[in-house]
Formats: structure tokens, C-alpha cells, sequence
């Protein structure tokens, strides 16, 4: 996978949509959830995507997944996409180190290596200590760590991830920002990140995508040519992410129901 | 031997026609109407009879006559003792072809038991009785029996009289909770209801020449007698021994009876019951071969039983019967012959 | 260029439902049946033709085809089945109100489950012949005799049913509705039985094949008079030594199961699809 | 003060868990199944009381019992027993792979599904005498004719509760699977039937009746006098009409029947506990 | 219920917590999830609770909810407390629009009124348009949506809620404390609101409270005296909440796991 990684690297481009559309349902009670949504994205890039509730982003990341399929438009990546779902979705027969394990397990990672690594990943997510934990033993937010450590195993050069920091307080969301800001860095890796958090989309990202509502589409882009490393509270982000933030509210539609 | 019979000794022995065997596999049923059977088992006269032959019995006790038929269809049993009914099926559903009748093990005993006060055919009308089994002796018997009354009957229970066909076991409950006011039943059966105060209204022995009619008897595969009639000869001797040890010594006979029947079962009948039981029965290697075809007969009577099938097979008794090793038998101890 | 070195991650496209697809969709459903068929009666003829057993205790399929065909030709045949299939759903309807109402009692009252809960299994095992002295003693040999047996039969297997589906509800539900203020009637008819739904529905087999099991035995328990059955039928079949008619009965009692299944399977596919368990296109 | 207008809103106490306390525990758990147990017999004794039926029938509890006691000092008994249990656990454990595996390719590919989907349940309503031609055709006068009429009564049971099990497995769990890369078989052996493990377990005691019921029937297929079982006592018995001793085999099955749902529920009381889908306290 | 209201009203305390302390497990593998934990809420107040994560906010819920028993301590409420969970725990069998009126139902509301009210409640969550729906037809912040409105629609003078917004986008969000705070304010209700956004926190609270972890205490707490309304993005605003944050920050042990 490596060797493909670097090919893709080489070329440029690690994820490629073309005319998504995706309507659920059919008839009077269709919902159309994506519509026209074209995107390129480079490999090494991190993209970070901020919409209303209901806009479409989990669709669109489940699209680029390969776990839903478009109803219409088509969807190429370089390597199969790691997704890191919006709810944790942890197995409740595993403990904490077992979830973790299972994603290496499932990529092949010897059996001896497994317990090691997966240590690791609990560690960065600062789960140290709770390895045997089931998932009904932990906290919210703990299972949300969790799951991001299972992300983390996917060893894939694209990783998507759905408001991966959504239930945390600020601090472990300041220290995971770093820690995900070295692992992309070190790994190389092309992220797709979904957020609500204004600020935290432009700390992270290389661009900001704006999405709108019914039908979700890309209403606005921007590259964020910040200085790394950057803070949440920093001045330049908290600049970035207030103009970013007018102009989600410009763009119409927002909130749907709102305009029934 | 027949197409069939050979057909199905050249799936099982593929050394040819006659295949060497070390065993003779004997099914019967854990009933009195088959004392001879565990009576012989029990005292080791089959044992004693095959020794020669460097033979042994592996005896094989069925809970129900198809499924003893089946395992003869099917190659699994040589011989057994069986009841007229799923003899006559075997018969009949193979074309003839499958099995023989080769002895008479047992006669008589059964009756159509009633409330004490029912003293005649008027006085059962209106009301219910059982019978073991739609279809089987008894059953016809009784069906006949009331067509020459001038009594109308339904094989579905319908009539003047209803019969309810059903196990005898749950007959006696019946019996015992006022559902029904008699049955036609064999014994210990007919013991057992006399037990809870019924009468006996017909003896089924009345109504047969003699007072002799088939309730049990042996029948092996066609194509086993036509291999070992030597082995059928041998185990036929061991019979003809059992039935004459059961007419020496009753008493013996009976514990020998009572014995094997609590081994295979884990229950026997109350000893008076079956005292008064055994009495009404007889012990006889003759087949009885005129009664079965009677009792055929008004089966189709009754509309139980279809001529076509029988005609098909080739009537009755047709080839269903095979005597002579049995009359060799019986003429080596001395006996006179049976006819068929 | 780029598009080179990437690959499409989602191949098949997306399904498309238009209404006008019926005869494609009935294909789709039926040819695997079809061939199934098709597969164990080519089976059964090679097997036959081997002359592996004599004919007449293994009977051809077209033999036994044809004895089904002239077997639905006569009307006592319809009346049997008739008989029978409401003898079925009458007992499994009775059946299923006594064992839900078990179930969820049992499920529910903690002494009543230590007490009785492990006797349901007991009675799930006990064969229905057990039962057939008692069935007379309390009913005669009468209709209500077989409907005992037949809910004897089936009632603790329903009854298991739904204490597993409600054992299995995640206590999230049941935790919601305590905070939604759910007294015990209220928590049970709002929460924890549309929760169980699923797996009761599912597990309504299993009680149908008890029921149907039971009925088979208890319709020896008294031939009632002008009521011929299909469980008289096959036992006499058996009785007879009758082949080719116990196969026919067999078929016919294998069709029905499936139908019923059939009915079973799809209400509990509807359930979970408007639940969201059953993914249309994945 | 302010406390005056205010409610505890709980008020018992949190359980304590102490390593102390088995006696109280082990009590719990007795007396409700105690006071069942003399429910019945009272009211049992009490209708014999009555008169109902005639001893010979309907016999009192006390002569059950005795009887009972009588048989478990026979050698028959332990030995019949022992046959029966050893016969069981081979042919549920053989209708548990033959089940699961069956279960687990139907509920996998849909072509097989629409095919022999329904057929199971069809199979599952069959009852064992159908069965009985076939086994002796199959294995003769056997052990293994025995075994092929419990296997054919309690397989299908098994792969109809895999095959709810694993239809009831949320789909997130899927999806998880085929994001994380797992392969068909990876994806069933790492996620579905993991998930699907606690109705499963739950429904296994479908599976166990059916082969118990499958059993008592299979035992009479042949009777061998060495070997005396369960299935031939209850029979004889009853064609004997020994009232208790049909009585005592009954309570003796029931007995079984319990013992072994004791073992199944508490596996799933187990799993479940693991997956935090059963409170201790609540 | 509303007589008894008013009398706690007057009587002013409506939920009184002394000495909780609640432990899951036993033995080596126990976790103190709570220690020491004294609280006193007047009626009418609104409470905002803000700690790191698994530091024992949701436990405290579910036990004020009367959900769980402490292993010592007492609570006593004023009348049984609505609880919104942190997951959004709809019944999946139920569309929307059901889901709310089930809240209605079970309080005793007429059928007549039941939709009626329901729709109104769907409509203050944006959500008119999208009662039909079934919760896996809709995204995750539209069931967390749903979830308040079933909250709302409990009816009872306390309500408790977890994390509430998390998965919301920042103008729903802000549209959310506008409807919060008039429903609040309207019937009189005692909040105890958790959130991981010290903004969110001080825009809505009238008294703030820091949770520490390990066990979980309360380790700081503050009324917050800024004029109604208040704006997320003003600077009072801003300023108490990053002074908050320094002083949670400062409480040792806020990450569990950083200390073994
Ligand atoms: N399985 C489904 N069936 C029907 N509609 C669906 C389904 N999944 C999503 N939708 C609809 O598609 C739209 C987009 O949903 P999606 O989950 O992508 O939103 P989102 O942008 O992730 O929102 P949030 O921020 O709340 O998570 C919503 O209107 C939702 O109702
Ligand atoms: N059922 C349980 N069994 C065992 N431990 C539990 C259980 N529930 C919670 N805990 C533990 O209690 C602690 C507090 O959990 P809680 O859910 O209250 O945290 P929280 O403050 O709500 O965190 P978050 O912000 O992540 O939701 C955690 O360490 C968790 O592991
Ligand atoms: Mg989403
Ligand atoms: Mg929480």
C-alpha cells in the first residue's frame, strides 16, 4: 500500500468526485441530500468541511467511502479511504484495546504487533489505563477517543473523518488537534474532516469547504495559508473563522426547515 | 426370488446371491400377542435352534408395525413378527413382491368390551368406541361386525355407532373419564378394561370357525428365504421349541414373558391382568391363512382397504403365503402340517 | 492524468426503484427457488435410477408428483388440509396470546422468572404424546383435546421468544423510558415491546413449528368424526406402508411451512426496514 | 427547611456487592422456585382430593413421587437417562454445527436465501415420524438413525435463530466491518456473529427442545433391550397406562429441561452482562 | 405537579445533592466516578456544568435523573427531573414527530393535543418538514434536535441536559440558546446544562461549575452576573469564558489517564 501511497503522491491527486448526487427515498418523500458536488482533493492535503445539521456531510463522506453508493456522479480515490464514523460505533463484545486491535487485525498486522500498537494509539488519544474498558464502561467522549484510535489504525493514506472532536472538552480537543496535526504530518496523509467548530476547521485545514443546505453542495472554499503551528485562539484563526462563519450565514438555507 | 427382492440383495450383498451371514436379524414387537417371540429370546431357544448354523439372533424390538416393514423394504431386519395388517401392507405396497409369511405365531384374543349396561347393538347406538388404530384387525372387525348388524359406520367416525379410533392407552382413558362407552380392542387390552368394570359383549372368538383367528404372525423377506431357507428352517424350529415350552409350562412362559418385556420396557401388566389375559389367547404356529383372508376381505367390505391394490399384488392369499419350510419343520417334530 | 492512478470506490451504481420493474423482481425471486427445486428432484430421479432401494419403499418424484396430483384432485384431501391449517392457526393464535402474555410477565416479575422462567423450557421439551392423557382427562376427546396439545406445544416457545427479545432491549429504551416518566404498563406497551418487535416477530417461527409439530401428533389423539386431517393422513400413510402418498403429504406439509415462513419473514423484514436494520443497497 | 418540599428521588440504596453474601443470594433464588414446586403440588393433591378422576388416571402426587423415588434407585433409570442425555448432547451438538454453518451461508447469499430460505422452516415443521422411513433407509437400525431424526429436528431450529440473529445485527456494525477492510469472511467472523451471539445464545433453547422432542420421538424407532431411554419409558408408560410412572418420566424430563435452560440463560444472562445490555442495578 | 411547583418556588431550592459519591466495579477494577459531591440549586436557576471528559457530568445526570443510584450520598429534586441524554436515544420505531409525542403521551396529554404540540416543538428545533422521518433518515444533528424536543416536551420544573448542542453547527446553535433561554424563562425552569463550550456556558448559565476529574468533584463554581441577552462572540462573554478555562486548566488532573 505504501508503494501505492507514494505513486499517488506523485501524481497529485488522492480523491476525486465528479457530479455527486444522492437522493434518498423516492417520489413526494425523496430527500435530495447531495447535488452537483465536484471536488479534488491533492494528496497530502487536509480538508476540512463545515455545513448546517443536515446539510449532507456524512453522506458525502460515506460516498467517498465506498459505503453508500452516489445516485448519480462518481467518486474515484487512490487507496481505500479510513472513515471515522459520527457516532463511535464501538463493538460493545470488545474492550478499548480490542476495538483498536480489530482495525489492525483487519489489515493484517501480525498478532504480536497488535496489542503494542494499539497501547500506542490509546496513549495519543489519552486513554492509557482504560485499555480494558468496555465501551457501556466509558464516557461518552472516551468512546469518541476511542474510535479515533481505531481511525488512527487504519493505516490508509486517506482518512475521513466525521466530527471526530464533537464530544470533547477543549483541552483533550487542543492536545488531539496536535496529536492528529503530527500523525498527518509524519504519515503523509490525506484527511477529510467534517467539524462544527469554526475555529478548529481553520486550524487544521490546508482548505475550508463550506457547505449549504438543500440540496447539499459546495457553497464557498478557501485555502488557509496560516503560518503552522497555529492556535485555536490565535488571533489569525479567530480572524479566518469569523469571516468563514459570515459567510456560511450569507449563504442561504442554513438551516433547513427553515425555509418551509 | 423376485425382480425386486433381488434388486435389493444385490444392493446389500454385492458378493452375489448367497451371501454368507452370522446373524439373523428378528424384529417383534413388545406385546403380548408376541409372547413367543420374547419368550424364545428370553430362554434362548432361537439361540439354541441357530447354533448349528453358526448363527446368531440380533433381535430388534419396534415400537410400530411400518416401521419393522420399512427396515424389511430396507434390507435391515430378515424376519419379524408382526400383526396381519402391516403384513398384508407389505404385501400389497410391494406388488407382492417383498415378503412371505412364513408361520403363525398367535390367535385370537380380543373383544368389543362395553359399559355393563349396554346388553346389545341397540344399546350402542349413540354412542362412541374405540378401536386401536383406523384400518387395523380390530378396527375391520368391529366395522364388519356392526354392518351385519345393519349398523351404518363411517371410516371417519360417522354413523349410528362412532368409532374413534385412537391408542389403546389413551382408550382406557377414555374409557376411565365417561368419554366413551367401550372398545374393540385385543389383549391385555381387553383385560385391562374388564379391570375398570366393563363387560365383555363380544368375544371376537364367536365369530370364527373354530374360535381361531390371526393376531400374530411371521413373515421374512422373499428374497431372505429364498438364500437361507436353511437359516428360516433353523430359526422356524426355534419358534415351533418357544411355542411348545409356552404350552409346557405356562407359568414359566409368563415370567419369562413378564422378564423380557420389563427389560425392554421398564413396565410389564399387573400380574392378574395378564393371568387372565393369557388365557385368551393361543400360542399356534398355524398361520390361519383362511382367516386373514377374510379378515381382508371385509376390510374392503367396510371400505378400508382397495381390491385393486390387492389384485395388484396378486390377491390374497396369492403368493403372500410360504408354509413349506414350515411344514418341514414341523414334520421333523412330529406335528401335523398347516395349509395355506 | 490523474484519474490514472485512482480507482472508482463505489463499482456497482446505485440501485434504481422505479415502479415499473415487477416482472424482473419476481425473476429474481423465484429462479433461485426454481433451481433449488429443480436440483433435489434431478437428485432424487438419479438416486431412484440407481436402484439404490426398490421402488416401493422409495418412490420416483413423478410418482409421488403424481400421486400429489391426483391427492388435490379429491376433495377430502381439501377438507383435510382445511381441518388442519385451522386447527393451526387456531391453536398458534391461542398459543400466541398465552405465551406472550407469559413471556412478558415472566420477563418482567423477577421472583415469577426464577420461579417458573426455566419450567418454560421444561415444557418446550416435554413431547406432546406426554400430554395426551391429561388432554383427555381435561377435555375429551374432543377439539379442545388437540388445542391443548397444540398450545402446550407452542405457548412456551413464543413465551421464550419474548423474554429473549426483551431481555435483549438495550436498557438505553428502558432507561429513556423511565425518564419519560413510563410506569410499568406504560414502559412495557411503549418501549419494551415495540423494542422487542424484531426478534418476537423473527422468533414466531419457531412457536409455528411447535404449533404445527404438536398439531401433527395431537391429531392422532381422536379421529373426530367427518374430519379427516393432514396428521391423520400422514400417519396412516405410514401405516399403509403407503410410499408415495407419505411423500405427497411430506411435500405438502413442507409447502405449507414455507409459506408461512414466507409470511413470517417478510413482517419481520418490513419491521426492520422501517427501522433502519435492513439496508436496502449495500 | 428547603428540604421539607424536596423528594429523594432514590430511594433504595446502591446495591453492595460483597464476596460475603452467597447464603442470602443462593435464597433468593430458591424460594421462588420452592413455592412454585409446592403451588403445583398442592393444587395437584387438592384436585386428587376432589375425586375428579379416578386414581388410576389421575394419580396423587404422593404416589408420583414415590414412584419417582423408586425409579432413581433402579440401575434401568441412570442407565435409560444416560442414554437419552448422551444421545441428546450428540445430536444437538452435531444439529449446532450442521444448524450454524447452514444458518450462516443462508443469512450470507441471497440466491441461497430465496432458494432453501423458506425451506427450513418448512423442514421444521416436519414432524419426526415423516422422518422415520427415510433414517432406517438411510442408517439401518441404528444409533445414527436416531441421531439423523434429532439433527433433522433441531437444525433448522438453529439456522432459523442465526439466521434472525444475524438479520437483527445493526447495520452500523456492518458498514464499521466494510470500512475497516474486513472480507466476507473477516466481516462474519469478526462482527456479525459476534453481534448476533446473544440472541443466538438465547436461541439455542429453541434449538434444544427441538431436539429433546425430536429424540423422544427418534427412541422409539427402534428399542434396544440393553439400552433402555427415556424416550421408550415415557412411551411405555404410556401405552401401559401407568399413570405414575408417566407421571415421574415427565417430571423427570421437566427436570432436564430446566437444568438445561439454567445453562443457556445463564450464558446469555453472561454475554449479555459483558455487552452492558443487562443492568445490575436499576 | 404545577401547584407543587410553585411551592418550591417559594421554598426556593429545587435540587439539593449531599455527599455523592458513586463507584462502578468493585475491586481493583473500581472507577470513583463521583466523590464528594454537594450541590444546591434554587428553582428557577440554570446551571451549566462544564468539566473535562469522563469526569462524571453525565453520571451526575443520570443520578439527579434518578437513573442510577449513588453508591452513598442522597439527592433529593423538587419533582422528577427531564433528562436529555448525551446520545440522542430516539426509538428508532417511531418517526419524529412520534418521538416527541410519545414524551407528551407518557405525561398524559390528550391525543387531540399531542400532535399539536409536538409540531410546535419540532418547529423551535428547525425540524418542521421532517416529522415523518425516521431517525436513520435523519443526520446526527437532527436527532440530537429531536431528542431536545422530547426533552422540551416533558414538561417538568427541572430539566437536566447533556451536552445538548454537540453535534450542532454554530448557527443552529446559536438559534437554539435563543429558544432555550424563552422557553426557561417562560415556565420558570431549573437547567442543569453540561457542555464542553465554556461560551456556551457563560452565554446561558447563571452559575457556572468546574468539574474536576479523578474523581469527579466539583472543583470550581461562579455566577455569572453578565446583563440578558448575551451574545456568544461578545466580550464579556468571551472574557469570563476564557478566564474559566485558565482555571480549569489549572485544576490538576483534568485529562484522566495524564496522571498514570
Ligand atoms: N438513510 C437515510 N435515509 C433518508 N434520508 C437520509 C438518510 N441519511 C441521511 N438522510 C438525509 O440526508 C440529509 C443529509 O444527512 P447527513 O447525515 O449527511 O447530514 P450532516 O451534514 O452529516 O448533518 P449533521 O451535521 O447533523 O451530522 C439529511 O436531510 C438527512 O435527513
Ligand atoms: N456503567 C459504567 N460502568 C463502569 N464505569 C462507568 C460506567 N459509566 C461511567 N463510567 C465511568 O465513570 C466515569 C465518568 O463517566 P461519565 O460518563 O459520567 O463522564 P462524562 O463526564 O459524562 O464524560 P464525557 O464528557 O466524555 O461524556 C468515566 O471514567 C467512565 O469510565
Ligand atoms: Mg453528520
Ligand atoms: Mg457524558
Amino acid at each position: 500500500m505504501s508503494a501505492q501511497a507514494l505513486e499517488v503522491v506523485a501524481d497529485g491527486t488522492a480523491l476525486q468526485a465528479r457530479g455527486l448526487r444522492k437522493v434518498f427515498g423516492s417520489g413526494d418523500d425523496a430527500t435530495v441530500a447531495l447535488d452537483g458536488v465536484d471536488l479534488d482533493i491533492r494528496a497530502g492535503e487536509f480538508v476540512t468541511v463545515v455545513g448546517a445539521s443536515g446539510c449532507g456531510k456524512s453522506t458525502l463522506l460515506n460516498i467517498f467511502a465506498g459505503l453508500d453508493a452516489p445516485t448519480s456522479g462518481t467518486v474515484w480515490t487512490a487507496t481505500k479511504p479510513a472513515l471515522m464514523f459520527q457516532d463511535a460505533t464501538l463493538l460493545p463484545w470488545l474492550t478499548a484495546q480490542r476495538n483498536v486491535e480489530l482495525a489492525l487485525k483487519l489489515r493484517g498486522v501480525p498478532r504480536a504487533q497488535r496489542a503494542e500498537r494499539a497501547r500506542q494509539l490509546l496513549d495519543v488519544v489519552r486513554l492509557t489505563g482504560w485499555e480494558d474498558k468496555r465501551p457501556h464502561e466509558l464516557s461518552g467522549g472516551m468512546r469518541q477517543r476511542v474510535s479515533l484510535a481505531r481511525c488512527l489504525a487504519q493505516d490508509t493514506s486517506i482518512v475521513l473523518m466525521d466530527e471526530p472532536l464533537g464530544a470533547l472538552d477543549a483541552m483533550t480537543r487542543d492536545h488531539l488537534h496536535d496529536e492528529i496535526e503530527s500523525v498527518v504530518q509524519e504519515q503523509n496523509l490525506t484527511v477529510v474532516f467534517v467539524t462544527h467548530n469554526m475555529r478548529e476547521a481553520v486550524r487544521l485545514g490546508d482548505r475550508v469547504i463550506l457547505m449549504g443546505s438543500r440540496p447539499g453542495r459546495i457553497v464557498y472554499e478557501t485555502v488557509i495559508d496560516l503560518p503552522h503551528p497555529r492556535l485555536m485562539d490565535s488571533t489569525g484563526v479567530a480572524e479566518r473563522a469569523a469571516d468563514l462563519t459570515t459567510r456560511l450565514k450569507a449563504g442561504k438555507a442554513y438551516l433547513e426547515g427553515a425555509d418551509s | 426370488g423376485s425382480s425386486g427382492g433381488s434388486d435389493s440383495s444385490a444392493s446389500s450383498s454385492p458378493s452375489g446371491e448367497a451371501e454368507e451371514i452370522t446373524t439373523l436379524r428378528l424384529g417383534y414387537f413388545p406385546n403380548l400377542t408376541h409372547a413367543p417371540a420374547l419368550v424364545g429370546v428370553q430362554q434362548g431357544t432361537f439361540k439354541a435352534a441357530l447354533k448349528e448354523l453358526g448363527i446368531t439372533v440380533t433381535p430388534t424390538v419396534f415400537n410400530a408395525g411400518p416401521d419393522a416393514v420399512t427396515a424389511l423394504f430396507a434390507d435391515s431386519l430378515d424376519c419379524s413378527y408382526i400383526g396381519p395388517n402391516p403384513a398384508v401392507n407389505a404385501y400389497v405396497q410391494s406388488g407382492g413382491e417383498a415378503v412371505r409369511v412364513v408361520a403363525g405365531s398367535t390367535s385370537a384374543g380380543a373383544a368389543l368390551v362395553v359399559r355393563p349396561e349396554i346388553n346389545d347393538v341397540e344399546g350402542m347406538k349413540g354412542k362412541s368406541f374405540a378401536t386401536p388404530q383406523l384400518g387395523n384387525t380390530q378396527d375391520v372387525a368391529f366395522r364388519y361386525w356392526l354392518k351385519e348388524q345393519g349398523v351404518e359406520t363411517t371410516p371417519e367416525g360417522g354413523g349410528d355407532v362412532s368409532i374413534k379410533p385412537q391408542s389403546n392407552a389413551e382408550g382406557l382413558a377414555a374409557y376411565a373419564s365417561g368419554e366413551i362407552d367401550g372398545a374393540w380392542v385385543p389383549e391385555p387390552w381387553v383385560s385391562e378394561y374388564l379391570a375398570q368394570g366393563a363387560k365383555v359383549l363380544v368375544d371376537e372368538k364367536t365369530l370364527w370357525p373354530d374360535g381361531k383367528f390371526v393376531t400374530t404372525h411371521i413373515i421374512c423377506r422373499t428374497d431372505f428365504i429364498a438364500q437361507h431357507p436353511d437359516v428360516v428352517a433353523a430359526f422356524l424350529a426355534g419358534h415351533v421349541a418357544s411355542l411348545d415350552s409356552i404350552a409346557a409350562d405356562p407359568t414359566a412362559a409368563k415370567e419369562s414373558f413378564a422378564l423380557a418385556l420389563s427389560a425392554l420396557t421398564g413396565s410389564s401388566p399387573k400380574p392378574e391382568i395378564l393371568d387372565r389375559a393369557w388365557e385368551q389367547l393361543e400360542f399356534t404356529a398355524d398361520p390361519l391363512t383362511g382367516t386373514l383372508v377374510k379378515s381382508a376381505e371385509d376390510a374392503v367390505a367396510v371400505g378400508l382397504l382397495e381390491q385393486a391394490g390387492i389384485d395388484a399384488a396378486g390377491g390374497l392369499p396369492g403368493k403372500l403365503y410360504d408354509l413349506k419350510i414350515l411344514n418341514e419343520v414341523l414334520q421333523a417334530a412330529g406335528k401335523p402340517a398347516v395349509s395355506s | 492524468m490523474s484519474a490514472s492512478v485512482l480507482t472508482p470506490n463505489v463499482e456497482k451504481p446505485a440501485p434504481v426503484r422505479s415502479g415499473a420493474g415487477w416482472a424482473p423482481h419476481m425473476w429474481a425471486w423465484i429462479w433461485p427457488k426454481a433451481l433449488a427445486i429443480l436440483l433435489v428432484l434431478a437428485v432424487w430421479q438419479l438416486v431412484y435410477w440407481s436402484g439404490w432401494r426398490p421402488a416401493y419403499v422409495f418412490p420416483s418424484p413423478i410418482e409421488t408428483l403424481s400421486q400429489l396430483g391426483t391427492m388435490v384432485q379429491t376433495e377430502r384431501f381439501w377438507s383435510a388440509m382445511g381441518t388442519t391449517v385451522i386447527r393451526a392457526i387456531g391453536g398458534f393464535a391461542l398459543a400466541l396470546v398465552i405465551g406472550t402474555m407469559i413471556g412478558i410477565l415472566v420477563a418482567r416479575i423477577t421472583p415469577l422468572r426464577l420461579a417458573i422462567g426455566s419450567l418454560i423450557t421444561g415444557l418446550q421439551t416435554m413431547p406432546s404424546i406426554a400430554w395426551f392423557p391429561l388432554a383427555i382427562l381435561l377435555f375429551g376427546l374432543d377439539e379442545q383435546a388437540i388445542l391443548f396439545v397444540v398450545v402446550l406445544g407452542a405457548a412456551p416457545s413464543i413465551a421464550n421468544g419474548v423474554i429473549s427479545g426483551i431481555d435483549n432491549v438495550p436498557p438505553a429504551f428502558t432507561r429513556l423510558g423511565r425518564v419519560l416518566g413510563a410506569g410499568p404498563v406504560a414502559q412495557y406497551r411503549d418501549i419494551v415491546l415495540p423494542a422487542a418487535l424484531p426478534t418476537y416477530v423473527s422468533g414466531l417461527t419457531q412457536g409455528w413449528a411447535f404449533a404445527w409439530r404438536s398439531l401433527m401428533a395431537g391429531e392422532l389423539l381422536v379421529i373426530i368424526a367427518e374430519k379427516p386431517s393432514l396428521g391423520a393422513q400422514l400417519e396412516f400413510a405410514r401405516q399403509f406402508s403407503q410410499a408415495p402418498t407419505l411423500l405427497a403429504t411430506m411435500l405438502v406439509i413442507l409447502i405449507l411451512g414455507m409459506v408461512v415462513d414466507g409470511l413470517f419473514s417478510s413482517a419481520a423484514r418490513s419491521l426492520r426496514r422501517r427501522r433502519g436494520l435492513e439496508v436496502d443497497s449495500s
